[in-house]
């Protein structure tokens, strides 16, 4: 099954849930509307993805995003899944009945980005204490421990490349925003 | 003589202390061990009395294996070692009375003495002695007694088995 | 972002989570034990001396390192990397320069390839070396690790040689090398490999061929073929279980299509098998580093790169065979100097998840064995 | 001039004093005493100092080079007053009278032990008549001390490394105690002395009469079970560190762990002494008459170093077999005793003495030289036969 095979079978089967595509090489790269991922992965899995290589999250500032990378032990294509998620309200059905790999992994994206997992066996916090406050890898957590990058005037200096479009914009250093709870216990 | 008397005496309040000890002690644990000492002791009074093989046997078996399974199940039942032991209860007044009688049998027995307890000849060594006693005269007590112990070992097995 | 309700930890607060009674009895191994091999806590619960369940508590070396790539440059990341697998550092840089030149289509010189190659592979054998030292001294073997550390410390001694360093090297750079192979190093680096080949027999003869070391391994700590894949086990544990699968050969990277070597794989899916799985693997590794030596190829070491390096805007999986297994690195780029999103996955990290799956029905002597032969490296599995 | 006859002249000087007899048993006791401890104190250093130099010339090191110069051999000397002089801790939770109580029943038992070992013809303190049925008594103790030290100590480790301690003592002890009967069998008696004496002479001109060749199963068996009551590698589960730390002394420092420490080597010395008694002829081996010396003395002076050089080359292949094998796992241990060890040791008594019935004590010796061979033939073959892997998958 050619990697275009795939994206087909997939665009047929989930119609319009699917927002995105694209092949590059091997690669499909999917995004999928939350309500329908569980059942793409499910899809996935059974069209021979059984091996679930990451599982991690990205925040966008508008929205947070889930990303499963898939791959085969048997043919050489991989799958590159999207899942936007609403950033109030973030949940997503928990993928840990398809790959137990998917345990930990969600696990670690509640703890940094407070993606919450429906359905998962034991939703706790994995990396940081049990008592912490705020998801840290989330663009407007705020820390006064944090060391913000500084590149001494180097960005202003050097020609500036134009960024592709609809990449998000740079971050920048997080802005103050509303002093968080003291997260010492 | 003297030296074997004192020693003798010195090794008798030193038996009595532990074994008290073993019996008056709150702590379990520490009765255990006071049971050890007090072991250690009866096989050197056993020494005096030219019994060494029976107070090698007391060590090996007494101390060596019974007292080590006993200190064994103690630190198995959980916590048992930490609780203080009630150590008179209402059976007190009982046991008194036996140990007095006992006792009293006991010094009437030394002092008139019994024809029963007229002991064996002295022996210069008692192991081959009690080796042939065992497997000639007395093979069939022996032979009983082993497989009366061949039976609590089975029922002990029993009933430790969960099903 | 409101107050969480904080989570009851300890041993009674997951009793009482789980609701489970006195019945069956729970254990803690770790923080502070000498065979977790770093600040690992595992809660077992028992039943007599066998394994009910267990569960693993990390974090205990969290030290944000993805939230620290995200507010440094892509260069600055480099040493950071070299923190994560502090035991096999060079494979780290490896991954993570690879990364970023797939990022940015950069095509590295040949020779820059072939040394990345050996030094990769020396790592390997390195980090295979400090495995089996450990892992004999978790079984009471205390022979086999001082044997092993002789020959890691040859392999350091190159290393030394080379970058400077003898931990953390820091020796890969985006877009090649920064320094070429010391004078004699390549002679040097030939005598090693030949030493070493006639160290394994030895190795075996410590614990391969040892009876009481079988014993102690086969049949314990199993873990089901498929079972495996489900977790997304990588690297030895998954050859362990008859697996054939090696990124260095299924999505082959840098020049590693350009060697000959075996890919060892045993299907008893025991300890015993993943004992085998990388003391065979140390051969293989020498193998290649020969042939890359004899292989190497003359002129630069380093790509022509922009000075800040700025990555087009855009986002990549990328996937190396560390000593450990399959360690991915999946950076986000908005085209600015730093990452938009950095994110490690660490073969150890997952491989653990494993361990609760292959502890049950164990004895609670062969949690050390196991746990040895998972090969977990805590600077890498809490990042 | 022997042992005896100097104890003899001490008598009959003190009764020509006039002073009572009890005076000169004193003073031989202490005496004895004295130079017990001092030989255990001084071997047991001897045997840490060597113990750490042959663990690491296995290990490609070098060991203790510095202190006192030549090869570090006072390293142990300086090990020792650094614990003297640590502060004496004792745990808070500990139970205080037990917690002390411990490592002086562990060493008393180690010492008592000493007393019926025949270092020379007519050297050995006490020869008692039951004399190796004491020995074995008087080692079990050493289990007392250790679960004493577990327990008092209250700490988990503590307490399971005591447990695991007891439990390989009591299922070691049965096959140690029979495999030690077959030689019991063959001299008739249980006296040391006996027992050594019982092994002089040769069969067939040349070969030794030590029980070693027709006990040869017994001396397998008595060494793995020795192995088991020291607690020494492949059987140190009570203490096996990457699992318990440290085992039933985890709690112990300064001079209390100090005194651990000696007990344990005191105990190596005290098994071999009893495998070299009891398997490998004791004192019995070549000697000569030393120019100005009695006969007697210098027949003892070899027969005290052929004993001393037997029990070494014993702690020798201990300390070798401790830093190659790696350790057993506990079931496999209790596995190891019951159903292996036992059925062995009862074997071999069976077969002694329906040989010692037929009153054929030679088939014997052809039988255990036979077994040496085989297991020789077989452990060649397996040399031989071993596939060398490399770079194979």
């Amino acid at each position: 099954m050619t990697p275009e095979e795939l994206l087909e079978q997939v665009k047929q089967k989930f119609g319009d849930t699917v927002t995105e595509s694209e092949v590059k090489g091997v690669e499909v790269r999917l995004t999928i509307k939350p309500e329908a991922s569980w059942e793409a992965c499910r899809f996935l899995r059974d069209a021979g993805f059984e091996y679930l290589n990451c599982l991690s999250g990205a925040d966008w500032m508008t929205h947070l995003e889930v990303v499963y990378d898939l791959s085969s032990l048997r043919h050489p294509n991989k799958v590159h899944l999207r899942v936007p998620v609403d950033r109030a309200n973030p949940v997503v059905r928990s993928v840990t009945d398809i790959w137990r790999a998917a345990n930990w992994h969600e696990r670690e994206c509640y703890d940094l980005f407070g993606v919450r997992f429906d359905g998962h066996p034991d939703h706790r916090r994995i990396l940081l204490p049990e008592d912490w406050v705020g998801f840290p890898l989330r663009k407007d957590y705020a820390d006064e421990r944090l060391v913000p990058y500084t590149d001494y005037g180097m960005e202003e200096k050097l020609p500036r490349p134009e960024a592709a479009p609809g990449a998000p914009k740079a971050a920048g250093p997080p802005k103050a925003a509303a002093p968080l709870p003291p997260t010492e216990p | 003589m003297t030296l074997k008397l004192g020693i003798f005496y010195f090794l008798a309040a030193f038996t009595v202390w532990a074994a008290a000890v073993v019996v008056l002690g709150k702590n379990i644990v520490r009765a255990a061990v006071a049971l050890i000492f007090s072991f250690c002791g009866m096989a050197a009074l056993y020494v005096l009395l030219d019994a060494e093989f029976l107070a090698a046997v007391q060590v090996l078996i007494y101390v060596g294996g019974i007292t080590i399974l006993l200190l064994f199940a103690i630190m198995l039942t959980s916590r048992i070692g930490a609780k203080a032991a009630r150590v008179i209860n209402d059976q007190a007044f009982l046991s008194g009375i036996a140990a007095v009688g006992l006792l009293a049998g006991l010094i009437y027995a030394s002092t008139f003495g019994i024809g029963a307890m007229a002991g064996p000849p002295r022996l210069p060594e008692t192991a081959p002695f009690l080796g042939r006693a065992l497997l000639t005269t007395y093979a069939l007590p022996f032979e009983v007694v082993s497989v009366l112990l061949l039976a609590a070992l089975v029922g002990a097995i029993i009933l430790a088995r969960k099903e | 972002m409101e107050r969480e309700k904080p989570i009851p930890i300890g041993t009674t607060a997951v009793m009482e989570r789980t609701g489970e009674t006195m019945e069956e009895m729970y254990v803690n191994m770790g923080p502070q034990h000498p065979s977790t091999h770093g600040v690992l806590r595992l809660l077992l619960k028992l039943d007599g001396e066998y394994i009910i369940d267990c569960v693993p508590f990390i974090g205990y070396l969290h030290r944000c390192h993805e939230k620290i790539g995200e507010n440094r440059n892509y260069t600055q990341i480099i040493p950071y990397t070299d923190r994560l697998d502090y035991l096999a550092s060079m494979s780290m840089n490896f991954g993570y320069v690879l990364t970023v030149e797939r990022l940015m289509g950069v095509k590295v010189p040949e020779r820059a390839e072939h040394m990345r190659v050996i030094l990769a592979e020396l790592q390997r054998i390195a980090s295979h070396l400090l495995w089996l030292a450990t892992f004999g001294l978790d079984l009471g073997n205390f022979t086999i690790f001082i044997y092993c550390f002789r020959e890691r410390e040859m392999v350091l001694d190159l290393f030394e040689a080379v970058s400077g360093q003898r931990l953390n090297y820091s020796f890969y750079r985006i877009g090649g090398m920064p320094m070429d192979f010391p004078d004699t190093w390549i002679d040097d680096c030939k005598a090693f490999l030949d030493w070493f080949k006639q160290r394994l027999p030895e190795y075996d003869a410590l614990m391969g061929d040892n009876v009481l070391f079988q014993k102690r391994v086969q049949g314990v700590g199993a873990i089901d073929p498929k079972l495996a894949v489900d977790y997304g086990l990588s690297g030895p544990m998954i050859r362990s279980c008859g697996i054939r699968w090696d990124l260095r050969r299924n999505d082959p990277y840098s020049v590693y299509d350009r060697f000959e070597f075996e890919i060892p794989v045993f299907d008893t899916c025991d300890v015993w098998a993943r004992y085998m799985v990388r003391r065979q693997e140390m051969a293989e590794s020498a193998r290649i580093v020969e042939q890359a030596l004899a292989q190497l190829p003359a002129g630069d070491i380093m790509a022509k790169m922009p000075k800040n390096i700025r990555p087009p805007a855009g986002q990549v999986y990328c996937r190396t065979e560390s000593p450990r297994g399959e360690l991915g690195f999946y950076i986000i780029s908005n085209g600015s100097v730093k990452p938009y999103r950095y994110k490690v996955r660490s073969p150890a990290y997952v491989n653990l998840s494993a361990l609760p799956e292959m502890l049950k029905g164990c004895l609670v002597a062969d949690v050390v064995a196991v746990l040895g032969s998972v090969d977990i490296v805590l600077g890498e599995i809490d990042r | 001039m022997t042992f005896a006859s100097l104890v003899e002249r001490l008598y009959a000087v003190t009764e020509a004093w006039g002073l009572p007899w009890i005076v000169p048993t004193l003073v031989v006791m202490t005496i004895v005493a004295a130079v017990i401890l001092g030989y255990i104190a001084v071997a047991a250093m001897f045997l840490i100092w060597w113990e750490r130099k042959i663990s690491a010339h296995i290990q490609v090191r070098f060991g203790p080079m510095r202190v006192g110069g030549w090869h570090g051999w006072a390293q142990s000397i300086a090990d020792g007053i650094k614990l003297l002089l640590k502060e004496d801790v004792i745990p808070a939770g500990a139970d205080k009278v037990v917690f002390v109580l411990a490592p002086m029943v562990v060493f008393a038992a180690a010492l008592a032990a000493y007393v019926t070992i025949p270092w020379a013809p007519g050297l050995i303190v006490r020869d008692l008549n039951i004399g190796i049925l004491y020995m074995v008594a008087i080692s079990s103790l050493v289990v007392v001390g250790i679960i004493m030290a577990g327990w008092s100590s209250n700490n988990k480790y503590s307490v399971l490394g005591a447990m695991r301690s007891a439990a390989q003592a009591v299922s070691y002890e049965v096959p140690l105690v029979l495999s030690l009967l077959g030689p019991v069998m063959i001299a008739g008696t249980m006296s040391m002395g006996k027992l050594v004496e019982a092994q002089g002479g040769r069969w067939f001109g040349f070969l030794p009469k030590w029980f070693v060749f027709p006990q040869i199963v017994a001396f397998l068996v008595y060494f793995t079970c020795a192995l088991a009551e020291c607690n020494r590698l492949p059987f140190d589960i009570p203490e096996a560190e990457s699992e318990l730390v440290a085992g039933f002394h985890v709690e112990y420092s300064g001079m209390r762990f100090a005194i651990f420490f000696l007990a344990e080597y005191a105990n190596m010395f005290v098994v071999a002494a009893i495998a070299t008694t009891m398997f490998l002829g004791g004192w019995h081996g070549p000697w000569f008459p030393l120019p100005g010396l009695p006969r007697e003395v210098a027949q003892g002076l070899f027969g005290l170093f052929w004993f001393l050089v037997k029990c070494y080359v014993l702690i020798f292949v201990m300390m070798w077999l401790r830093w190659t094998l790696a350790r057993l796992r506990v079931d496999q241990l209790m596995d190891f005793a019951w159903k292996v060890l036992l059925p062995i040791a009862f074997a071999n008594l069976i077969v002694t003495g329906l040989v010692l019935v037929l009153g054929k004590q030679a088939l014997l010796y052809v039988l255990g030289i036979a077994i040496v061979l085989l297991v020789a033939i077989a452990l060649a073959a397996r040399a031989v036969g071993r596939p060398v892997r490399v770079g194979k998958a």
